[in-house]
């Protein structure tokens, strides 16, 4: 069959038309004419975007049984959807069109009419060249699961599960300790407010266990899982029992597994281990919770109490967010329970990143408590007496004592983080914590489409933002996983062509998106189409050119370059 | 019966996020938008800190899509005029302003900026250059059609007959017949997006501000150093021939006064370091700090790099910080870490200023029947029922109209909100 | 995990054996001894073919094959790397595997290693003080003159510069490479024949074997550098020669002028293990129109096309992991010293990447990663002219 | 005649950013040289050194890349590994003293169309100082 190529050069109103000769242009191009193998129309429009312009496009491609399509006019980032919009109206593929920016390359940056005309008439040949190696592509449809599986069942994971469990989701929600709640069911009280919110906490976790779309396994733990957005299969595995197993498959995988704390005694001039009466705040939070009392070692209530600020800090390279105001509810905790108390509390910083907290350090400090600016900080001990020795900011050292020594340590990330991102194929940052897709835009997302971090597995979290977190999760899945409906995957994508693989697996590992897996019979890599995004990186990557870039294929890009340089 | 539609007030980074998220599972969202462009306060930046990502590069992808969207219908330079009804039964009214150029038929060629007789400041660039009356507030805005001032179009404000620009349009597309809108829509929830502003720094007089041609805000600096900005890129000073060669730049004006740490100034501080050193290497740069907020776990990261950088940080409290001024140049007076008294020059200072709630959060919050909290953002419900839920059901907040917070938090907000609204309105 | 990605290992002593007949045969003994002891499974081998005029790969499990076996053979007729490769490519499988080969087939092997071309996990891998090889194309003229040739390099002890392949004049890295066990033959007492253990691996085989240690490897050491100083110097030399060949495409395109187009260097090059060369692939191959288009431009247009883009893909290709083995030199039927020229590329691209093909098995591809501020000799070659990165 | 030589430079621009930045210096309609012929890939790590190297041996003048600024990429880290590529593509061209000049790596951001046209315009200027490839003279290649 031969080629039957329309192109159709758009005036623009005069951005074009005053610019360059479209007369010119029309007869040049349509000497390529080379009936019967190539047939070439060549008209112009006035404005090819308009409604009245894209159906005269449509009635052209029609009419003229186009086989291909060259729109000559302004930018694809403007317009090339509204021309493939005017394609999909008729028989044409839509990847059989190709737009060529003759305005933004053209007519708006050569001031002489002459060179723009020239200019433009290569680049329309190009375009000719071009859409006659280019090759009809279509969507796909893949089929979905909308369960999730939920990793970790701290106050981010039941949110999370609650959420999604609320919109008839089915949630397999999965916890490696024997209880459910995680950390927080440790507090007394919880900020900004100090009020009674743990009912709140308590209620979502009766909530969880009583709702019959959430499925939860405790002591257990992901052994497997494999698959991609829409299609995971999961093996999870019971931590006593080998044999103890659950199979089966979700569409999304939300990472929940939390944090841990900083050990203290780590930096030895914290005196964390070595001398009595010195606590971390998780172990005040504890003890204050059970027991409702905060005691010295000897049974007595402290006369006496320094608080120390980032502890580990500066070890860990980042700022933990939540021990500023965890540290001022611990000094309330403390006047509460025993009002002579003198309270000292150490910081260097003060990060305050919420509305509410500069008022609750405000108050705080106006129960009396003092704050010291410090630059260097170690407790000591002398006899019995325990010292804290520092320098302040103007450079002075001094030295308090103090009955009892609450050491807030730096949030790490939780153990195991490391076999949990290998499991599911996604990074760690240069922290430790997992690292999110996009640092801005996508938060909670991570490289690998259909995994989400929530919480403190991502960055340090209080217990409101690790629960919008968990909101944020339940919109993307809610939104992006839709019982019923299929999955577009995207149409421009990589593909590896199986005669000329080698199994290198080089494109494997520049790829950013986990898209490409080795299949081990075959010794061939291959493409998911469900994953990959088209950058075309594992092409460039490939020296035996087996992989190719669909509608960016090297004979493509060539039919340009040759007209580039004719 | 439960509409499923949905309005989303402002057309920031929050309010993009959400579009796109629910326009993608076929729920109509009408977007209003108080401005002639999307993209909010994000695409004043020419890069977003700590990663020094391209902000245009970033969110113009999501900008254009939200254009192309057949499910979001976005109405600019339209504000929100009256609520009526409850959840999954909202009429609105929405007032919207006449643009005089069509959406539809222009296609953003600018031919008729040249031709328009009136210059005026330009807000968005921070009044550091003028646009005609007829404009799109920068290069590569989105959508890419002008609007018209009608206060100061000499046609439309009735000062002489001009049709100068109608004339330069090949496309029919201005229309200064033009009139205003009230247009009614019914949704079943509302997402208020509408952003933050910046405090005044005419209440610092101390700071010189307004006083001093060289003082600049920290967003005034942003637009200096961008690419698409007034100057393209290039640091220049409102008097004086030279670049800078010395530049202080003030942490913390307005935290005490607002009563609440911002939360991304240190951030935006420690970026216009970086920016000015990469522009300006040979520059002295002075950042008077106090407590360095960097909640994010690349933060301190890019604190570290700064400094190494060579920029000079000063621990001094805000509140004994003076500038004043003479034709050579600015002095700053402060206390060090040591509380004395010290004095430090430089041609140029910026102010980095706490962040506030947007100037018609009273108004909207008073329409919308949703409570303000005691700093004048909208209050949210706190955990009990969610940091997106306002106090009336099926209003929800996202990004800087609940509080300061980054792009991450609004983008994080904003995603919640979704979640939020997919089950209420299933 | 191969222990040849013990990084940190590095010899201190070496066990000595006595050598009897020859190195060969002590070599030979040495892995019959290794068979029966069961610490490997077969071992792979340069065999003499039967009509005596070439050597062979022979992954021999039966010790009565070992009778024409030449660990060190006078020729390299086939890369041991591309040997190697065909063996394990699909797997490691479950035999342990010795493997005997020239210093630079080593490192090919574990460049291929890396490109998941060999695997290396089941395989001990040997190496000698390899005093380099004949030009095939002279041994096949006369074979027995070869053998006494390259018999003569270890009978009198003084390895023959002269007769050996221009690529093995040049080479510095004829000795220890990351392989397990190397036979040293330099610098030893007249009948001793050097044990040098390499890795955790290397030790443990003659630890198996009931060999001692208890030489220090320093008279060893001294005679490796000697040579190695020596072959510099002859490599800088031949780079001197080489450069003005390749410099300018006038000299370029004379001194490839001569190119037949058989891509053979390509075949047999162990580090193009691609299963179709791009450039032998359709997507290289443009329309008689555009043929006729460049002849037209040009005044003429020489078949077969693209010469030059086949070698400078080529060495861009392949010149990161390029260990020199010399294979290309020797089967180009137009004797272009293509060795010589792509080792001189593969010296300045190397040094860019501060690479070194086959030092570790664990040390990535440069194509294969990145880092964030790249070195400045990257950002050099970068040289984006306007502006900041 | 020297004056009227106009060097034929292909420019394989990325999609999110640098053709971005090009369509704002048409936009602000910046004069650029007609030298450049635009193709549009969607990320710069997408130009293998065989499009390149075919692309400078068939008779290009210059090439030029623009992608992304590091950390900017919109495939996250395309960028880094476009940047390798061609370091050692370029390295092997200046071994072989075939004009490396030829051959430019830019980062243009979406919003940077003054320097778009600024890296095409000093581009240009330079191949015009180094004159048409000699390729173009060469039938044994």
């Amino acid at each position: 069959m031969s080629d039957k190529i329309g192109v159709y050069v758009c005036e623009c109103g005069p951005n074009i038309a005053d610019k360059v000769d479209i007369k010119k242009i029309l007869a040049e191009i349509s000497a390529l004419n080379e009936p019967p193998e190539k047939i070439i129309i060549a008209k112009k429009h006035k404005l090819l975007c308009s409604k009245e312009g894209q159906d005269f496009l449509a009635d052209e491609i029609t009419k003229n049984e186009l086989t291909h399509l060259v729109i000559a006019a302004c930018s694809p980032r403007d317009h090339d959807i509204t021309f493939m919009n005017v394609c999909k109206r008729t028989d044409l593929n839509p990847y059989l069109y190709k737009l060529v920016n003759i305005r933004e390359h053209c007519a708006w940056i050569i001031p002489d009419k002459d060179e723009a005309t020239e200019k433009a008439i290569q680049y329309i040949r190009a375009g000719i060249s071009r859409v006659t190696y280019q090759a009809p592509l279509t969507e796909k449809e893949l089929d979905s699961i909308p369960d999730v599986l939920v990793i970790g069942a701290g106050i981010a994971g039941i949110e999370a599960s609650l959420s999604l469990a609320g919109e008839n989701r089915k949630v397999y929600l999965v916890e490696k300790t024997s209880s459910i709640g995680g950390k927080v069911t440790k507090f007394e009280k919880i900020l900004p407010h100090q009020g009674t919110d743990l009912d709140i906490i308590q209620e979502k976790i009766q909530a969880v266990q009583e709702n019959e779309n959430i499925e939860i396994f405790t002591e257990t733990e992901v052994e497997k899982a494999i698959g991609f957005f829409g299609n995971f299969e999961i093996t999870l595995k019971n931590i006593h029992n080998d044999e103890q197993k659950n199979e089966f498959k979700v569409g999304a995988i939300v990472v929940a597994t939390g944090f841990n704390l900083f050990n203290p005694g780590k930096i030895p001039r914290y005196g964390y281990g070595k001398m009595e009466d010195i606590y971390t705040s998780m172990e005040i939070e504890e003890s204050n919770f059970k027991t409702g009392k905060i005691l010295l070692k000897s049974g007595n209530p402290p006369k006496s109490a320094a608080l120390i600020h980032c502890v580990g800090r500066e070890e860990k390279g980042y700022c933990s967010r939540v021990c500023c105001n965890y540290m001022f509810k611990i000094a309330q905790y403390l006047k509460e329970k025993i009002p002579t108390i003198k309270i000292t509390e150490f910081y260097q910083d003060l990060c305050l990143p919420n509305k509410a907290d500069q008022k609750f350090f405000v108050d705080t400090k106006n129960k009396g408590v003092d704050f010291i600016r410090f630059k260097d900080i170690a407790v000591k001990q002398k006899e019995k007496e325990k010292f804290i020795e520092y320098t302040k900011i103007d450079g002075k050292k001094e030295k308090i004592s103090a009955e009892m020594i609450i050491l807030a340590p730096a949030i790490e990330p939780a153990d195991g983080s490391k076999g949990m991102a290998e499991l599911l194929n996604i990074s760690l940052d240069e922290t430790g914590f997992f690292q999110e897709a996009h640092q801005k835009l996508n938060p909670v997302a991570t490289s690998i489409d259909g995994v989400f971090i929530v919480g403190s597995a991502q960055n340090p979290k209080n217990i409101p933002d690790s629960m919008m977190d968990a909101q944020a999760v339940a919109g993307k899945i809610l939104t992006q996983l839709i019982p019923g409906e299929k999955l577009i995957p995207e149409v421009i994508i990589s593909e590896i062509s199986e005669a000329f693989c080698t199994g290198c697996q080089t494109c494997l590992s520049v790829c950013s998106y986990g898209a490409i897996y080795f299949d081990e019979d075959k010794n061939i890599s291959i493409v998911n189409e469900a994953i990959c995004r088209g950058c075309g990186n594992c092409v460039a990557s490939c020296p035996s050119g087996a992989a190719h870039s669909k509608h960016f294929t090297s004979l493509q890009i060539y039919q340009e370059v040759l007209e580039a340089i004719r | 019966m439960n509409n499923s539609d949905i309005l989303i007030i402002g057309a920031g980074v929050a309010g993009i996020e959400a579009s796109l998220l629910l326009a993608d599972t076929g729920k109509k969202v009408y977007l209003v938008e108080k401005t002639s462009l999307t993209g909010g306060n994000v695409i004043k930046y020419e890069d977003v800190f700590s990663n020094m990502e391209c902000s245009t590069c970033m969110i113009a992808p999501k900008q254009q899509e939200v254009l192309q969207s057949e499910n979001i219908e976005l109405l600019t330079l339209s504000t929100v005029e009256k609520v009526q009804g409850e959840i999954g039964d909202f009429t609105v009214t929405i007032n919207k302003k006449a643009r005089y150029v069509s959406l539809v038929d222009c296609i953003g060629c600018g031919m008729c900026y040249d031709p328009c007789p009136v210059s005026l400041k330009n807000e968005f660039e921070q009044n550091l250059s003028e646009k005609k009356a007829i404009y799109v507030p920068c290069p590569g805005s989105l959508p890419n059609v002008p609007a018209i001032n009608p206060k100061h179009c000499l046609q439309l404000n009735g000062k002489k007959t001009c049709n100068a620009c109608v004339e330069a349009c090949a496309f029919g597309a201005i229309n200064l017949s033009d009139k205003d809108e009230k247009i009614e829509i019914k949704v079943g929830a509302i997402i208020v997006a509408s952003g933050f502003d910046i405090v005044d720094p005419a209440g610092f007089p101390q700071f010189g501000y307004g006083k001093y041609p060289n003082v600049y805000t920290a967003m005034e600096a942003e637009r200096l150093y961008a690419s698409n900005g007034p100057t393209e890129g290039e640091i220049t000073l409102r008097k004086g021939d030279a670049p800078p060669k010395s530049i202080a730049i003030i942490q913390c004006v307005g935290r005490e006064q607002q009563g609440y740490c911002s939360s991304v100034c240190c951030m935006y501080s420690l970026k216009l370091a970086h920016y000015l050193k990469h522009k300006l290497p040979e520059a002295k740069i002075h950042n008077f700090h106090s407590d360095w907020c960097m909640p994010g776990k690349y933060y301190q990261k890019f604190h570290h790099d700064v400094k190494e950088e060579g920029v000079d940080f000063i621990y001094s409290p805000v509140d004994k910080i003076k500038v004043d001024g003479n034709d050579k140049g600015l002095s700053i007076e402060y206390y060090n870490g040591k509380n004395e008294k010290e004095k430090l020059s430089a041609d140029m200072v910026i102010l980095s200023l706490a962040m506030m709630q947007g100037k018609d959060t009273a108004s909207l919050s008073k329409l919308l029947g949703i409570e303000q909290d005691k700093k004048g953002f909208f209050m949210n419900q706190g955990i009990q029922l969610g940091a997106v839920d306002t106090s009336k059901p099926g209003i929800f907040l996202a990004g800087c109209a609940e509080g300061p917070k980054d792009i991450q938090g609004s983008i994080t907000q904003a995603e919640a909100v979704v979640g939020k609204v997919m089950s209420y309105l299933s | 995990m191969n222990t040849a990605e013990n990084e940190s290992y590095s010899p201190k002593k070496g066990a000595v054996i006595s050598i009897k007949d020859s190195i060969n045969k002590t070599i030979i003994s040495f892995f019959k001894g290794a068979l029966e002891k069961k610490i490997f499974d077969a071992v792979l081998i340069p065999v003499k073919v039967p009509a005596g005029d070439s050597y062979t790969w022979i992954l021999i499990e039966d010790v009565s094959l070992f009778k024409d076996a030449a660990p060190i053979a006078p020729i390299m007729p086939v890369q041991g790397a591309n040997a190697l490769s065909s063996l394990t490519r699909k797997g490691k499988g479950n035999l342990k595997i010795a493997a005997i080969m020239r210093p630079c087939e080593i490192r090919a092997a574990i460049e291929l290693s890396k490109l998941e071309q060999v695997h290396l996990e089941n395989v001990f891998l040997f190496s000698f003080d390899c005093p380099g090889a004949l030009p095939l194309s002279d041994y096949v003229q006369n074979p027995p003159k070869g053998e006494e040739v390259f018999e003569s390099f270890f009978t009198k002890n003084k390895w023959n510069e002269e007769s050996i392949k221009p690529i093995c004049k040049m080479c510095d890295n004829f000795s220890l490479p990351n392989c397990d066990l190397h036979f040293g033959i330099l610098g030893t007492e007249k009948n001793d024949l050097l044990l040098i253990p390499n890795s955790i691996k290397g030790e443990g085989v003659l630890n198996e074997m009931g060999i001692a240690f208890k030489n220090d490897l320093s008279e060893w050491k001294k005679k490796v550098d000697e040579i190695k100083k020596q072959r510099e110097k002859t490599k800088k030399e031949a780079y001197h020669t080489i450069q003005p060949m390749v410099e300018g495409l006038d000299n370029l395109a004379q001194t490839f002028a001569k190119c037949i187009g058989c891509h053979n260097c390509m075949s047999v090059c162990p580090i193009c293990y691609c299963r179709q060369c791009y450039f032998d692939s359709e997507v290289s191959k443009f329309t008689s129109d555009n043929y006729l288009l460049r002849a037209e431009k040009r005044g003429g247009l020489r078949f077969p096309t693209d010469i030059i883009l086949f070698q400078s893909g080529r060495m861009s290709h392949m010149s990161l992991s390029c260990v020199s083995c010399g294979m290309c030199e020797d089967v180009c039927p137009a004797s272009i010293p293509i060795a010589q020229i792509f080792s001189f590329i593969a010296n300045e691209t190397q040094k860019a990447f501060e690479y070194q093909p086959g030092r570790n098995v664990g040390e990535p591809l440069p194509l294969k990663e990145y880092k964030e501020e790249e070195l400045q000799e990257l950002k050099k070659l970068v040289n984006d002219s306007v502006g900041q990165e | 005649m020297k004056e009227q030589f106009t060097p034929k430079i292909v420019g394989f621009l990325c999609n999110w950013c640098s053709y971005a930045g090009a369509d704002l210096a048409g936009a602000a309609k910046l004069e650029i040289m007609p030298s450049i012929t635009v193709i549009r890939v969607m990320c710069s790590s997408r130009i293998d050194p065989n499009l390149v190297l075919t692309t400078l041996l068939l008779g290009a003048d210059g090439i030029l890349i623009a992608g992304c600024h590091p950390g900017d990429c919109h495939y996250d880290k395309g960028n880094y590994y476009a940047r390798r590529r061609f370091a050692l593509l370029k390295k092997v061209i200046e071994t072989l003293k075939i004009d490396p000049e030829r051959l430019q790596l830019s980062w243009v951001s979406a919003s940077e169309g003054k320097r778009y046209a600024e890296v095409v315009n000093q581009f240009t200027e330079k191949i015009k100082k180094l004159g048409p490839n000699p390729i173009q003279n060469t039938p044994y290649l």
